[in-house]
């Protein structure tokens, strides 16, 4: 028996260990220095319609034990996905689920159902909440209605696993779960990044080119906590817990507070070996806690 | 043009190594140089690759350090790397002594092209640009390509491993904007002052330095007709092609932008636009 | 001439730099290890009607470049802090600005007249952000309805500088922002602590008794830095900015991203004599670089 | 009761000092005492009180370790502390080698009373608990009152600074869990054992530990109607009494908190409840 397995919708994880979009490529990159079959799953970086070119540069900065990102979603488009990226991802043994971006409710459904044509991956996570493309003001996944509305329509189109992930920038992100539960997500990944800012003192000029970014790594950690809790409290599908996890003992603290699984971000980019670290890691810890069932400490938080 | 040295891909010997300093130089109160024991590195790499250093245990700072490979030892399996102390990261790795072991990335990026149909080569840094040139210097001496120098910096202080460069057979012209060695002025002016020399060879052009210096020199050699590649830095946050931070804007139209990870450090002058 | 004078709303301040409510008691624990007269300003821990005792234990977390806490607004009321607490503030000559925390629309009024009645304040800061009191349901500063009133009615009792102290945890601070300024606020304060959580992975309890808390320090620098600029772009009135501060580079980034002044929380606890620091340190940066008045800084953003 | 050595006002003497390290003594692979050249400290500290550290000099950890005043020599201007690498800070501060130096605000918090109706002293310790105990134990033989000693540790490995106590004419008794030294269990059994001692004696009972064999020695001590000092330990930000976070119970109905940094550390038992 697997004591770390895991189950999202109708997907069985070997491990509750993923790697979040936009910080693991297509997975190929990092095949030199990991076993990307050990992992969970994979998020690869959100495809769209057409191939995205992204933000002008400056894209990212560093901030104190985080770094901001405004890449605004350059990825290949799904054309390029299907013939270049997906053979080499349908040859993996772990879970493929791709990230989607658009700039319009259909273009989320039309994504989908060109990869769905082409077949072989695992599930979706519906990117709602990219706090650096805002088409129209706001983005999609400050608002309940929007965000219902782009899980409906694709719900339409696939029964693979359907994932929202929702934003931390709203008032209440359990409005926003519940929205994108009843309109038929089957799990939320919890969260995006956090919009940031920084200013070069000596230019006076933002350190990204789009002002605003999106903060990740070990500082939003405690946000990422408060955001799964509160959605715990919202919605009764899977967690996916983000947010700057570095190491197991993080992990264990998403699994802890109500998250089925995790991604793994920013410390791709410190440590391309973290995310199969990590498995190993946990495997330890089931080992010497004697943890038969990885299940038995998600949502074992003690609140009185 | 059939590249002697083929532009290695990104990542297929990319490795995550513990690589221990076996030697430390201080050049200037700001300049090092330190030696890492890495037969890998040092047997795999080529010139304009660069590492990338984790430079402390805890996430101050949070990223990775992107630096040039400087030179090699193929055979005693060793490499360097030169830099200058300017910030948080630069400065935490300058502390450590030799003995500390360093979680290395590496080799990361493609490489200078060293072609056959070139017989000399000229080389431009300005600063700590020399950095990635002595690797190049040292394996076009190997491909019996005569290299020369031009070498610009604030002062006769922070000119530094030309002894190195002396030793390969390298000839070198110094400029300083304080005029205290060399010619006074900046390496620019240095190498329009020399310009028959840039002219008349059947040389590749390789430059390193900052990037308002890359693109006078970009337009200098369009105008004289010379092939040019050089190395650029940005900001890195993997150095391994997944980040997608590591933007320049690139001159064609259809693919707006480079990234210097994967598809650089080191690139032609007609692929890159570096105006602000 | 002093370079370094800044005005909020009626205020002149003798520099930019205050303390932030909550991390500098009522001034004179300070008052043996700096000299508080070099200050811009120092605002108090929060007042209330009645003592309080705040949060039940645990109330603080640290966290990776920040700290966590729920100390619930624990004070000595309004009659004890007119009592012991305001006759040292008022022999100081510093700008003493009242942290202003009420359970009801109407505490906060009463609060601010008894205080009035007594005299010697330069300002009054409504909390109306805190993220560890909500009394039905979430914080009054989520809604810009609730914080209009509190603002309006202050206003009435006063013509003090009123401060309004924003709440970052909500999908548009600039609609709030634009509602206290309409209300008759003279100013805002952005930003209170953004909500965070922490769990003990050993005990599987949250590292907080009130479970969520709020997080400050340099890990949130870059949100405040963003709120700021969103504020600066809904509303007129100066804003007075908060969020991480810890050198006298990061006081300039806040001028330059639009704050006339700041406030210094989380690091007084790290340095008690950071905020003296700060304002020679900031002395020190406008004489090297020649900058006549500190004005010339603020809001000098280069955005294309 | 009229104390002999008034509990001093928290901040009267609080400085910011930049302390260096004269001296480092490993007692096992984890504990750890470090000596202070600080005659402020020294001079002007009583024992119960405590130094909070910046124990690195970035932001990880971001708030300053307290640290009780373990011992102090008036005379040559030194103080220590002595300490167990637990986590993330106490780690950091470990690594710090004689000749460095410390940024150390102090001294802080209250001190124990010492009264002139007790000819003599009980004196309880837990694992680390023993730190302020020494510091203490000097200032009772100074006053003349005799001093015992109660300390309970895991095993006899983790048994330190007893021959400091020898030395000033404290007489020790051992506990251990694993009965590698002294009585087989826990300090609280060992006095539960020596009851008659703690009893008979006109004593004051001063204990350090954590809190649940605090709590135990509370309701022990309620007991046999001594009266009992207690230093507790508590997350803290400021130290100083401005964060408002180093809270513990208090019984006392209308003021149900007390504050570990500017009210103790060193409480009576009958003014906290340290149950969970
Ligand atoms: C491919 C590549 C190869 C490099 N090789 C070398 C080398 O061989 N030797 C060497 O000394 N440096 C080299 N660098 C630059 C080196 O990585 C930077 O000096 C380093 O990242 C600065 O880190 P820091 O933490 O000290 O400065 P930070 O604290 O990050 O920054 C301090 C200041 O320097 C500016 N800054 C940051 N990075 C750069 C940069 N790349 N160029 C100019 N200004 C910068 C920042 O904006 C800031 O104002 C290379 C960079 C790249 C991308
Ligand atoms: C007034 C006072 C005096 C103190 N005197 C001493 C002393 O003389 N010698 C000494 O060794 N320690 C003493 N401490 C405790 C010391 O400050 C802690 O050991 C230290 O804060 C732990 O820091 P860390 O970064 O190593 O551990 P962290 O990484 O912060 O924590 C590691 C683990 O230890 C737990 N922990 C944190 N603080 C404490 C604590 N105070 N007690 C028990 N567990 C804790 C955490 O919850 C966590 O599980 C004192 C504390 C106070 C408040
Ligand atoms: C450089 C970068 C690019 C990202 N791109 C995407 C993306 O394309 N789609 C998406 O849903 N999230 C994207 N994210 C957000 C991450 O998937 C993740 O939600 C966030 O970084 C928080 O996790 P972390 O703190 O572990 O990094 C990106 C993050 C970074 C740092
Ligand atoms: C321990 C603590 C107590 C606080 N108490 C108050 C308070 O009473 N009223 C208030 O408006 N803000 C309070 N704050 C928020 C701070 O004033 C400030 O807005 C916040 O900490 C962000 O700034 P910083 O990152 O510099 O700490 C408190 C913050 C901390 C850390
Ligand atoms: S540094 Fe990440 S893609 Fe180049
Ligand atoms: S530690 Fe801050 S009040 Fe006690």
């Amino acid at each position: 028996m697997n004591r770390l397995a895991v189950t999202i919708g109708n997907l069985e994880l070997k491990n509750p260990i993923l790697t979040a979009s936009g910080t693991f490529g297509y997975g190929e990159e990092f095949a030199a220095l990991i076993d990307l079959n050990r992992l969970g799953g994979l998020v690869t970086k959100a495809v769209s319609s057409e191939p995205r070119a992204g933000n002008p540069l400056p894209r990212i900065a560093e901030t104190t034990c985080g770094m901001l990102n405004s890449i605004g979603l350059a990825n290949v488009g799904v054309k390029n996905f299907i013939a270049d990226k997906l053979p080499f991802l349908k040859k993996l043994d772990t879970r493929v689920i791709v990230n989607i971006a658009g700039k319009t409710i259909d273009e989320f459904a039309s994504v989908i159902s060109e990869i769905e044509a082409a077949g072989g991956v695992a599930g979706y996570e519906l990117n709602v909440s990219c706090p650096n493309v805002k088409e129209g003001g706001m983005s999609f996944g400050a608002s309940a209605q929007i965000t219902a509305l782009v899980t409906a329509k694709a719900r339409l189109i696939t029964k693979a696993c359907l994932i929202v992930k929702l934003s931390p920038n709203v008032t209440s992100i359990g409005e926003i779960a519940r929205a994108a539960e009843a309109a038929g997500a089957d799990a939320l990944s919890v969260m995006n990044t956090v919009v940031g800012m920084a200013v070069d003192i000596a230019t006076k000029r933002p350190k990204l080119a789009t002002i605003t970014g999106g903060l990740s790594g070990p500082a939003i950690k405690p946000i990422a906590i408060a955001k799964v809790f509160e959605v715990t409290r919202s919605a009764k599908i899977p967690i996916i817990g983000i947010g700057g996890i570095m190491s197991c003992d993080d992990v264990l603290e998403f699994l802890i507070t109500g998250a089925t699984a995790v991604q793994v971000g920013t410390a791709n980019f410190l440590n391309p070996q973290i995310s199969e670290q990590l498995v190993t890691d946990l495997e330890n810890y089931c080992q010497q806690n004697n943890i038969q069932d990885i299940n038995q400490i998600i949502g074992s938080i003690q609140v009185k | 043009m059939e590249p002697l040295l083929a532009s290695s891909l990104p990542q297929k010997d990319l490795k995550l190594l513990q690589c221990k300093i076996i030697h430390k130089e201080w050049f200037t109160p700001k300049i090092v140089r330190l030696r890492f024991d890495e037969p890998h590195i040092a047997k795999l790499s080529n010139p304009g690759q660069f590492i990338n250093i984790k430079v402390t245990d805890n996430y101050v700072p949070l990223l990775r350090r992107p630096f040039s490979i400087h030179r090699v030892d193929r055979e005693n399996g060793w490499f360097e790397i030169l830099f200058k102390v300017i910030g948080m990261g630069t400065q935490a790795l300058a502390q450590h002594e030799v003995g500390a072991r360093l979680d290395i990335l590496g080799p990361l990026g493609n490489s200078f092209k060293i072609l056959s149909q070139n017989d000399s080569a000229i080389l431009i840094a300005g600063g700590l640009g020399i950095a990635p040139l002595l690797f190049l210097a040292q394996e076009l001496v190997q491909s019996k390509i005569s290299a020369t120098l031009f070498y610009g910096n604030r002062s006769k202080d922070e000119v530094c491993t030309v002894k190195d460069f002396d030793e390969l057979g390298v000839a070198h012209f110094l400029a300083t904007e304080d005029g205290s060695a060399g010619l006074k002025g900046r390496v620019t002016e240095l190498v329009a002052a020399k310009k028959n020399m840039v002219v008349q060879s059947n040389s590749m052009i390789y430059a390193c330095g900052p990037n308002p210096m890359l693109q006078r020199i970009k337009e200098m050699m369009e105008k004289m007709n010379k092939v040019c590649q050089v190395s650029l830095e940005t900001l890195m946050a993997c150095g391994f092609g997944v980040c997608l931070g590591c933007v320049v804007n690139s001159t064609s139209a259809s693919n707006p932008y480079k990234y210097v990870c994967k598809d650089g450090p080191v690139f032609y002058t007609s692929e890159i636009d570096l105006r602000e």
